[in-house]
């Protein structure tokens, strides 16, 4: 099977900015994405499941170029004041032109 | 939910006489009462680090039954009630919603020694309500058999939005942001479930309603006791926060709604409120926000800190009204209706 | 749920005579109904970008409930029917669950303009029935006090099942696909869940099921208020692909059920049910399945898009049915009984 | 729940009797109870490789309800129980837990072939209680107006702690795992909860806690009854484990819980109770563990194995006991008392 | 630590083809698999948690033969009619005779 | 955008474990963790939603010295007795003293 290499960016964010992260990993080329939810702990301290509701953790197939754009954007506008971890790696798909 | 047909008159001053002797009775009621019991044992078994969470998903369940629960029983009331009756507690809402955010920003500057933002931040929490604080007050005047005005559920959503809004507005902050932020606010669930609530109880009406009052009548004392099940342990968990806070900010989370509480009753016997209904009102003054203000801050304010203003919400107010708060702003009603 | 101990006369003619008086009434009293209003509420929150929506999890849940409670009703009333009044009904379920999915597919085939695998799996839908939509005419009726034979709740798994199997027959798919398909039907929870309700009503018994009650009885109606707060999310969600359907396809989301409907009324009538029984197994006739039907199409006509025949049947049939369809079957109902 | 005032003197004989045909009708009323028949249904199902499974989450949100409502329960009897009452069955209770799991745990070893770790593993089960099983039994006297003593449920946090804890002791493990295992039981969601509730049925009180009945009582059976759905799907994937587990560990988990029931029964009439809180003792004796126990074992003998003592619980044990076992345990508790 | 390296391979589809997808990837040689739940969107739109459940996301750890036999499986019988995507990453693991 | 290598450790554990699961990686000297839940099989049978809960399935970006450290604890307190499966994998973080 002939395959590609994209990169997979896996973003771990507050839940309030669940909406807002959706509208801008789209707004930067993402062609999908999907979301579930953790609890946990970093440096802002544990993060559970009631009232603020657990962290979303989504994931999108990307391009290099655009996965360096959300991660750009995550270092200006959400890594200073918000519980957000993100990690990228680089994944092999099958359909190269879907991400 | 009974509601107030003739003002109530009170010759003998029953009420006034013997306050004390009123409060202390009705203070321990509130105390036993089921839901404050729930909250404090799972606060302790919290303490004790004993596992006494609810499954995962059953606190947003219950969060979205009683805010339907509400808007629906405050629709109702809504369509019985004339618009006479109405106007001046809208109109006194709207004035809260202005005023309280504004005295609690002012304290939290000056007293408080927080920077704008914070106070900002923090004003909004006191300036929007708790709905789960307001159904504690409910379930204390119907406990102690003293009526109030069933439409005030109708305010709640006015409450909850207005003192965000003008909140935001004194942090002086990013346009762009504010927009967000409040838009948050109108958009999100604990105004879209309230009002939806509010218009589900109002089209429908009492009697088309009755099939479904066993489970957003029946339900609802039992799920409010699992509710705060759930919030004893959320506010444990808080507790060592709060021992990090500030001594100023612990007081000001018990003064803030003492202050608030009073206006609102002051403007709930203005408004020509019944005694029960100027403690409703004096209660949802003082009530700080946990679920919309910290959301729309989080987006309107990012660099505001909500290990502080949750906390001072959650951890510090909330318990504070529902265990004492209650029964003192039942008496400050009582004493000045 | 009363069970029809006489055949209705009705010597008067009243529900004849001012046919049209009654169903307006009937039309507002279901329009206004708590289910409805909640559809609508939800429906236009979401037009508006308000966030609306049930937490996850719970709309698996109320579904889950109100399947195992429809079937429990249905049983308890099966075991008090005598075998001479089913058998009729039952052979008209099996008559209509044959006769629907095939008029279906030949209006779409010819007036739709679809290709067979399109038209088998709208048939499907169509052809196969809506448990929510079912309980709506229950509603409807018990409101309006007319009476009706609570063992259809029985033919409802019949009902649900038989469509289906035929429209993939139709569609003359891959054979294990079409055997996947079915079996998805036939082991899927909404056949179980209905199927499993039936057994505990049928063998416990109305008077040993009196403890459960509360749950099974009582929290009907709001589970399905609350569940219908969601489908009008999900329809609503679904408007902006309703608009980009061809008016054909639209036009025979209405008229689809129209036709279903009449011929179950037939069937109904013909089979020897009360009209309150009839305007049940018209209603059942119009319905189209939203959950059991896509699983078992999505499995066996893979080629099919989702698009179309889950926006046909959620985005206009569901909600033409609950708000316009229920009170015009119990019309035909009363128009041939 | 009914208080026993005074003790039932049988003169005529009336339950001695027939005694056979009592137990008959009460072992037919016992397997047509809605939630006997809903776990034999959901068994049926899922054997049948249909799925009938409850949605994820609802299983942990109906068995937090359930401990929870046990408790308040037992803490509003618990409340109304003068101490001269509970001495003795609290001491029995203690012994009990003293003495089932070593009578387990020696019939494990010797009949049953077990070394030392699986043996104590699965007498920390045996020693240990099921609240479902215990529920069971109140669910049957309730039908059958056999009244019992409502404080029982206070004892079940005992019975099913210290079980656990001498089973643990018996198989002489690592130190350090033994604090560990035994404080996952402690301050395990299934004693907290438990325990949780009846400290609110204890303080707040029959007469306060009336607003939450339609929660905690209303909604109970029928929440037992989804649960019991849901667990004969978990007990009918077992079956192929129990298949496959030698014929003595089959036998023992029938055998165990007639002894330990006989053993509970004796205790029980010994400390005073009536014929139901007997049968009550009984029951509880002869239920297994198959929440706390698990846990409590994975972490203190993680050599142990989970497919023996889980599948010997749950797909053993637990169905003999809410099937046959009730009936058996109410006989002998007829007999002896 | 001696580690050994096999394919991750992570599969999103949509809901419905749970109990297949679990079949068919057993039946190409997995020797296990985690299957959590996921919102989201791509080619075919939004998907949400409501009427036809959250999406699947099934991870497997398997040999690269396998991960290839999985691929090639999805690609004829998956990719042309379902909602699905797929990216596959090397992993190390601990015990290779698992996998 | 300036990224540095870390280790991505996903752990996936009986649930019974998650208490422990946590301490341990902490301990061992993870800075933050996610914490999803997910069903599945493997050399122990199936594992469902109902009465023991799903599994956990941890995840920590971390050093390599860190996830040598955990791995090596899992060997040895974890693989021999329970159901736990991991696997390790090097991504690409913005924020390389977080972790
Ligand atoms: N090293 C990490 N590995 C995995 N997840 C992490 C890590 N650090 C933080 N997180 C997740 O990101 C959320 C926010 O992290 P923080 O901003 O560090 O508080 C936490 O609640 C965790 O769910
Ligand atoms: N680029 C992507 N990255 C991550 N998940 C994706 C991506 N594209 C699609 N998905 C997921 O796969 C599901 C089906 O995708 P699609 O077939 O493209 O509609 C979506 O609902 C997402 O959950
Ligand atoms: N090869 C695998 N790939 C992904 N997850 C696995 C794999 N093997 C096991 N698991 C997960 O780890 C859990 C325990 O595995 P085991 O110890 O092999 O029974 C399973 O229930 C799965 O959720
Ligand atoms: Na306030
Ligand atoms: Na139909
Ligand atoms: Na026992």
């Amino acid at each position: 099977m002939n395959l590609t290499e994209r990169q997979l960016l896996t973003i771990v964010a507050e839940a309030v900015l669940e909406r807002r992260l959706v509208d801008d990993v789209k707004r930067l080329g993402a062609h999908g994405y999907s979301i579930g939810h953790v609890t946990g702990e970093g440096a802002t301290g544990r993060r559970t499941a009631d009232w603020s509701g657990p962290s979303v953790r989504l994931e999108t197939v990307v391009t290099e170029e655009v996965a360096e754009a959300i991660l750009a954007h995550l270092a200006t506008d959400y890594f200073p004041h918000y519980a957000t971890v993100a990690w990228l790696m680089p994944v092999s798909v099958a359909r190269p032109d879907r991400y | 939910m009974r509601r107030v047909v003739a003002p109530i008159s009170d010759p003998y001053g029953l009420f006034q006489r013997d306050t004390s002797g009123v409060i202390a009775s009705a203070v321990i009621d509130n105390l036993a009462s089921a839901p404050v019991i729930a909250f404090v044992v799972a606060a302790v078994a919290t303490l004790l680090k004993a596992d006494i969470r609810l499954p995962d998903g059953l606190y947003s369940i219950l969060s979205t039954f009683l805010l339907l629960a509400i808007g629906v029983k405050g629709g109702k009331a809504l369509g019985q009630a004339r618009l006479a009756e109405i106007w001046a507690p809208l109109l006194a809402a709207v004035v809260l919603g202005v005023v309280t955010p504004i005295i609690a920003f002012l304290l939290l500057r000056s007293a408080g020694r927080l920077d704008r933002i914070e106070s900002a931040a923090l004003a909004a929490h006191y300036g929007s309500v708790s709905a789960v604080t307001f159904t504690m007050i409910l379930a204390f005047l119907d406990a102690s058999g003293e009526p109030y005005e069933g439409f005030l559920a109708g305010l709640l959503a006015i409450l909850e939005v207005v003192g965000i809004i003008v909140a935001l507005s004194l942090a002086r902050g990013d346009g762009q942001r504010w927009i967000e932020g409040v838009s948050e606010v109108l958009r999100g669930r604990s105004v879209t479930l309230l009002v939806g609530g509010l218009v589900i109880g109002l089209v429908v009406g009492g009697e088309r309603l009755a099939p479904t009052d066993p489970v957003f009548v029946g339900l609802f004392t039992g799920a409010l006791t699992l509710f705060l099940l759930e919030m004893g342990v959320v506010a444990a968990e808080r507790l060592s926060d709060v021992a990090k806070m500030g001594w100023r900010i612990v007081a000001l989370g018990i003064v803030v709604p003492l202050i608030n509480g009073s206006l609102g009753a002051v403007a709930g016997s203005v408004a020509g409120l019944s005694t029960g209904g100027t403690a409703v009102f004096a209660t949802l003054a003082a009530s700080a926000s946990y679920i919309a203000a910290p959301a729309a801050v989080r987006i309107a304010l990012p660099s505001a800190s909500p290990g502080l203003y949750v906390t001072a919400s959650l951890g510090i107010t909330f318990p504070f009204n529902i265990i004492v708060g209650v029964p003192i702003y039942v008496a400050i009603a009582k004493a000045i209706t």
